[in-house]
């Protein structure tokens, strides 16, 4: 088993808490995990990327330029990894902020969420990330939701622990939003 | 209508790095109005240190020199001594200056050399995260004191402006501050006079502005005008530690 | 594995000094390894130990010297131009034979340059650096385990052989975060030093310094030193290999981009090409009689590094006369993805070689 | 008759105009801006009761302000 | 009879390699006879600086490290860090701790390192040939100001003792002589002040001694102390410019 | 003849320096290098040029920054200790494309060393020294005329390139007196610097700086940095070469060394052995091709230095595969002698060779 | 009754002890000592008028003096 | 033609001014000089050694550790170089402070003079360096006396052009001394 993949978005949107989770989740069950997230210069407002391999085996490269897949929060997310995104692979990507006009590959997946909005429907506008990473779930086959709700536990400081019902909330919303995708 | 007041000539129009609320901003603005109001734009070439300030060139419209951290004061010597008709002035924070710099700032100083110096002086290391400065206050919580700083292992909150001006070579030491429209004015008084002595030939000229670093003190930009007025004012007062007068100078 | 944490390449490295029985840390801010300094001023107090925000890294370096020559494990970390200026002093504690640990977790020069991770730093740690004939023990770790690991063998080979020891990684090593034991292969063991200045209470004075003036002593110290040098070469070369046994091409990689290396090597196996890795961990003593050995069977090499070409020099010393050296270099933040690499591995095999 | 113009885009929303204007005339969009900020506004309503003062953009650290009179 | 004065048993019985007249004799001797005194020469461990006094291990029979110039105020706060039972003591010229290592001796003296720093001040590079110092006199003429040292040039000679008494960490900082019988004793006294403040874990305590340098002044050794007299004191006064008291230090 | 005078190898070079046009000087003093700044304090101010006796090397080599980003020639000088201080300001020069000319009179190091002369600093000079992947130009004078020649080309060569260019030379050199003709071969031209630092008065404003942040440009940079030093090493290697016609044995040396050498190759063939010099003047850019070409006919090398073996790597480059290369090394103060050297040549020759 | 010793070959002729020798005592040597320098004197029959005052010891920067009583 | 030479002394004995006249002497007549001086560390009383070569060729070393000659003003000097001289070649000491019984090479050509002595016989205990030049003078052949005095003119600093005849007179007299002294 080998997976790699790319978060991106702005700070604040959390992508560092999704793919910290996703992570912990793999270690827990034994996998090896390579994260490497690379922040701007900037204090604030700057960009979150994250590199992730996933793998059984020992991991080599920690940082891909063909991802198989690609979850991008925002333009820039997009415009910068499209194009590395491996043939085949996944993109998913907040149609929330980013326009369907701009997906221009027509050799992968691609799943538009409008997490945003469904943040806010989900009961608050912070839990963007979770949607997506409830739909990045539905399309992974070698960690489970029972895992994620496991490292969720760990993961969350204490003071913060009170937001876990919500955020699993999001990532079934975020699961069913991706079943419901037709593939392209 | 006419504008009464609007982006000073001297700064381009790019927008700040900056964090929201930074000072920094507010620092680059009275120096560039300075600038202006001497008509001494086409003549002046600024050294930044390394820090927040290290982006001087994008908002500067003017030739400019990257220094290595600490060292603009040496540069700035170099600078001044090869072109004597030319207004230099340097840009430093607290960490360029007081700390890796502190021996290339007291010996240009002491060398009375006739350059400008502006020192934001924000009790941290801005860009690098926060860490602590020489000019950390007393029990002050940084990425590097997370305990607060004590003055039995990492001493007292040093005094660049004061020491400054006990050294011959000084024309002007003054310690102004940037967290009142009131305060704004004076220090941008304080950076004419340091222009001004140096276009007079009168030695070395420093300005240590008080100044804000929300993101890294962890607090909102108008907290951060507090801090500056009820923790840094009181340990760093301010006022005018030297100053030369013509008949000084011999 | 319930003892695997997921641990960040720099905090791994501050918590591997801690092991190591390093309670003396003296440093100023650089990114991007600031979490060293970060995490080493909230643990050190609490394990008796002494951190000092110094003013500067020449106060650092001189701090650790001052502690290290007390006979304490002492450790400072930078990046590049903070190492630069700590060169005299590295000079200085070679030359006097005083152990200690520096850190570099490169960013990419020359100057100011940016917080992107490189490897341009090779030549100042292996070979330059300070003045005269002096070397450091230089160890390239490539995961997050070799961090923690690595560091504490930097203070054990300090210690042995009384000379400084640097561990250098590129900024991708310092930020990547890994499962990792946070716990030493084997007992930390620190070693008696007689050799410290702890004042002469019940023995003669002792000294430690680097200045030799009666005719032919600061030879004679040299050539001590020089034998110290061959010794370690000698003794205490580590490296990793993989897949070389059928290799009809040599990578030779250190740190990330050995990493790196590895899934090209898939990638490339996986079209039917042989491809095998070389990664020096000790980069002195570098593995020269390794790459001696496996250059005489496998005539191409390609050495990745993210610099325009500086471990590049020793393995071009050290390769079979018969080899051919090609060379894959991403200098300033640039970073030899796997495919980059296959397609050198191509090239070099078809026989373009390096200039 | 004397007012003042925000650049919207620029500004960071540190709200210093905000808390410094002696006569209260600057408030705080409900709208994000570009670079992702809750500007300041002024109401070019109260055109008659700015002074000119300067006050709000002496303490701008962003030069978002120019003040006419 | 018995001797009444000898060398101090903390003094080697190796012929110095100062020049004859040098009073860096004079300052090795007094502080060996504190040590003695004091009876803390099994737990010392002096650092010198690098001048005419590197060769300090010859002649303390004590544990010595070499630190590079300039930062022996480094080295001896890792050192005194390590082994706060110990004393640990600096020994620098005024190339050494006010030129080079201006930065080290103004941190560790504001960090307040209970450490003691004995300060040779002799106006000029003594070991490299009677360079200019920063403490060289204005006028005076040196192998690098041949025309004398002018203020416009090469600014002030530096007041460390003053400087450094600015700061808090500081709980000693005197300026002695060694030019007289008179001022030999008040300089051994304030050697003395400055061990007792480590051993009373006070803080930082400086000690600066004005030296002779005849060679380089190329001048006798008796008019070597008419120059310290006549035209060292004038500028840089003796005196005591701080000095903590136990009730100041909480 | 009359205008050769007994000149000292440092006043020699400082007065290059005035001939040079450079007006600017900053530095500390450090034996065996004072020289240097003496005469210019005397000389500078009464050709109205500026000499500061700086606080430290630090702050000197930052004022040449200064001034030489001011458009004007400017200099410092020191040796070991000092040099080692100013690798974080050369790196920022080299990065930001300012010249300037450093001078190091090589001192025994490590450490404070002593002051007899060495060559332990090339390393340092020609590949080390600070941080990221730039190069210093390096010259390397072997006579009291060459101090005077080459430091005046050192000038010339930086502003060509816009880079820092070093003269490296042992005490020896320093110290020596030789007739001397103290007047350019060729007359100097100081080239126009339209990129300097001079106000934007009738121009766009102007930068010099090494941190470049967006993507790709740093890594750029580097590459651009890479070309130049390409074009460097394809136009201005300098060497001298002497009885290599016909020689069976081939000595590589540089600075003192080489002169010894010729005394050496003098002795040699009066006994029947066929010895020749190979003299890189040039350290970077290496001699590298001629190495080479040389090496493939007259296969053995003796490589003779004053330190445990630094040029010894790049002879080791560039020679010819089936070239034997033994090595004579004298550190730290310790000289290789003419009779020393003959053994040497006697014992390469029986198919000896270096380590 | 009081002397001083002084150490012929330590001494290097400087003339402190000469010069405040409060009494005079102190002369110096018409021949080089085996560092080559003119040694300062202390003739025994002065024993009487030395005060053991230590002066002279005090100002030697090479701790050539002894001082008995 | 070629020749080197090692002059040793103590500081003040005027190793120096010797060495530079007959350094400056043969550059006069157009030959190739090395002239190589090495201090002792100490500011005062140190030594002074003075490696020469002189030649009508380009110069190839300028150090040597088989001189044809040594001058040795004291016997630390004799002490270091009497074992370097070639066979064969010339040793000239001076007998008032170097104990003959030190002369232990039966190899090579010595002149023993009683520089100190001489020296105040010719008027000036600092000439001693002078007798010891003038026997150099006698034995080579490339330098004549005329061409030493020369040299005296540009050598010798004005406020020091006084004591010029003096010199030269003691230069003669060392010339005298080494044409008495049997070969040994
Ligand atoms: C030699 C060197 N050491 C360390 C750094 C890292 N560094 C960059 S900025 C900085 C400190 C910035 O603090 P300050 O000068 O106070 O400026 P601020 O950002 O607070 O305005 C440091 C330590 C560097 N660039 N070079
Ligand atoms: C980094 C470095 N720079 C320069 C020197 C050369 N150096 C040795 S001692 C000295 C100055 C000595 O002057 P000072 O400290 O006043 O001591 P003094 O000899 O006068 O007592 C210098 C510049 C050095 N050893 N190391
Ligand atoms: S980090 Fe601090 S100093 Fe830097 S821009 Fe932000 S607020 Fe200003
Ligand atoms: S100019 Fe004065 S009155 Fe007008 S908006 Fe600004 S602060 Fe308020
Ligand atoms: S002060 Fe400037 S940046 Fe701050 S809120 Fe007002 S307009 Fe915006
Ligand atoms: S050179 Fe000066 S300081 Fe050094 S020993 Fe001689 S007189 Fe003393
Ligand atoms: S002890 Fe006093 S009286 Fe006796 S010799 Fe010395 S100075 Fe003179
Ligand atoms: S003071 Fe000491 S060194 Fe000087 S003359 Fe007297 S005994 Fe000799
Ligand atoms: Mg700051
Ligand atoms: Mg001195």
């Amino acid at each position: 088993m080998y997976y790699d993949t790319i978060m991106s978005g702005f700070g604040g949107q959390g992508i560092q808490t999704i793919s910290i989770l996703v992570a912990t989740a793999a270690i827990n069950k034994g996998m090896e995990v390579s994260y490497l997230p690379s922040y701007g210069v900037e204090k604030r407002g700057g960009r979150t990327d994250v590199f992730m391999v996933l793998s059984d085996e020992e991991i080599g490269s920690p940082i891909t330029n063909h991802p198989l897949s690609v979850i991008a929060l925002d333009t820039i997310a997009l415009d910068t990894y499209q194009d590395q995104l491996a043939p085949g692979g996944l993109l998913i990507y907040n149609s929330s902020l980013i326009p369907g006009e701009l997906i221009v590959r027509d050799d992968i997946n691609v799943i538009a969420l409008k997490c945003n909005e469904e943040a806010v429907a989900a009961g608050n506008p912070k839990l963007a990330n979770m949607i997506a990473l409830g739909a990045f779930m539905e399309r992974i086959d070698f960690l489970s939701y029972d895992e994620i709700e496991e490292a969720m536990g760990e993961v969350i400081p204490e003071r913060l622990k009170k937001h876990i019902p919500g955020n699993l909330k999001a990532i079934l919303r975020g699961m069913e939003l991706a079943r419901e995708t037709v593939q392209v | 209508m006419n504008a009464v007041f609007k982006r000073p000539d001297a700064l381009t129009d790019r927008e700040t790095h900056f964090c929201p609320g930074c000072t920094h901003g507010t620092a680059h603005r009275i120096i560039a109005e300075v600038i202006d109001e001497m008509g001494i734009v086409d003549d002046i070439i600024g050294i930044p240190g390394v820090g927040c300030c290290v982006f001087l060139y994008h908002y500067f419209p003017i030739d400019v020199l990257e220094a290595p951290h600490g060292r603009a004061p040496a540069c700035a010597t170099g600078m001044k001594r090869a072109q004597p008709d030319k207004i230099v002035f340097v840009y430093q924070g607290d960490g360029d200056l007081a700390a890796i710099g502190t021996s290339e700032v007291i010996h240009a100083a002491n060398r009375g050399e006739n350059i400008s110096i502006f020192f934001i002086n924000n009790s941290v290391y801005g860009m690098t995260g926060g860490q602590m400065a020489p000019t950390t206050l007393l029990g002050q919580q940084t990425t590097t004191t997370p305990y607060g700083r004590e003055f039995r292992t990492e001493g007292y909150p040093i005094k660049m402006a004061e020491m400054l001006a006990t050294l011959e070579g000084v024309a002007y030491s003054a310690r102004v501050s940037l967290h009142s429209p009131k305060h704004v004015n004076q220090a941008k008084r304080a950076v004419r006079k340091a222009f001004e002595m140096q276009v007079n030939q009168m030695g070395f000229s420093m300005v240590e502005m008080l100044s804000t670093c929300n993101t890294n003190w962890r607090v909102s930009p108008r907290e951060a005008l507090k801090v500056v007025e009820n923790e840094m004012i009181p340990y760093f007062p301010l006022g005018v530690f030297k100053e030369r007068t013509g008949k000084d100078f011999l | 594995m319930s003892e695997r944490k997921l641990t960040k390449g720099n905090i791994a490295l501050a918590e591997g000094a801690l092991q190591a029985g390093c309670r003396y840390y003296f440093g100023y801010p650089i990114t991007p390894q600031n979490d060293i300094p970060e995490y080493l001023s909230r643990e050190l107090p609490k394990r008796s130990g002494v951190f000092i925000p110094a003013e500067s890294e020449i106060a650092s370096i001189n701090m650790v010297m001052g502690a290290a020559a007390s006979g304490k494990r002492a450790m400072t970390s930078s990046s590049g131009p903070g190492i630069s200026l700590m060169q005299e002093a590295l000079s200085y504690m070679a030359g006097s034979d005083i152990p200690c640990v520096v850190v570099n977790i490169m960013r990419s020069g020359p100057g100011l340059g940016g917080i992107a991770p490189t490897q341009g730093d090779y030549m100042q740690a292996v070979h330059g650096g300070g003045h005269g004939d002096y070397r450091n023990i230089v160890l390239a770790p490539a995961s997050v385990q070799e961090m923690f690991d690595l560091t504490i063998r930097a203070f054990e080979l300090a210690d042995k052989y009384r000379n400084p020891a640097m561990v250098i990684a590129d900024a991708m090593m310092g930020q990547i975060q890994e499962p990792c034991r946070l716990s030493p292969e084997r007992p930390v063991v620190v070693p008696e030093k007689p050799w410290a200045l702890t004042g002469r209470r019940g023995r003669k004075p002792q000294l430690l310094k680097s200045l030799y003036l009666g005719p032919g002593e600061q030879e004679e110290h040299n050539l001590l030193m020089k034998r110290k040098y061959d010794t370690i070469q000698q003794n205490e070369v580590m490296f990793e290999t993989k897949d070389l046994d059928d290799a009809e091409i040599m990578i030779i990689a250190f740190g990330t981009p050995a990493r790196i290396a590895k899934t090209a090597i898939g990638e490339a196996r996986k079209q039917g090409i042989r491809a095998g890795l070389l990664r020096p961990i000790t980069l002195f003593p570098f593995p020269g009689d390794e790459v001696a050995r496996f250059s005489g069977k496998i005539k191409n090499i390609l050495v990745v590094e993210m610099n325009t070409g500086q471990m590049l020099m020793d393995v071009k010393i050290a390769a079979h006369r018969d080899a051919a050296v090609s060379f894959l270099g991403r200098p300033g933040g640039g970073i030899p993805y796997p495919d980059e690499i296959v397609r050198e591995i191509k090239k070099a095999l078809k026989g373009v070689t390096a200039a | 008759m004397a007012y003042i113009k925000i650049d919207r885009d620029r500004c960071k929303g540190c709200c210093f105009c905000v808390d410094f204007c002696p006569r209260n005339l600057i408030t705080v969009s409900e709208s994000h801006n570009r670079q992702g900020y809750f500007p300041a506004e002024f109401d070019m309503k109260n055109e008659g009761r700015c002074t000119a003062c300067k006050t709000c953009a002496v303490m701008c650290p962003d030069t978002a302000i120019e003040v006419y009179k």
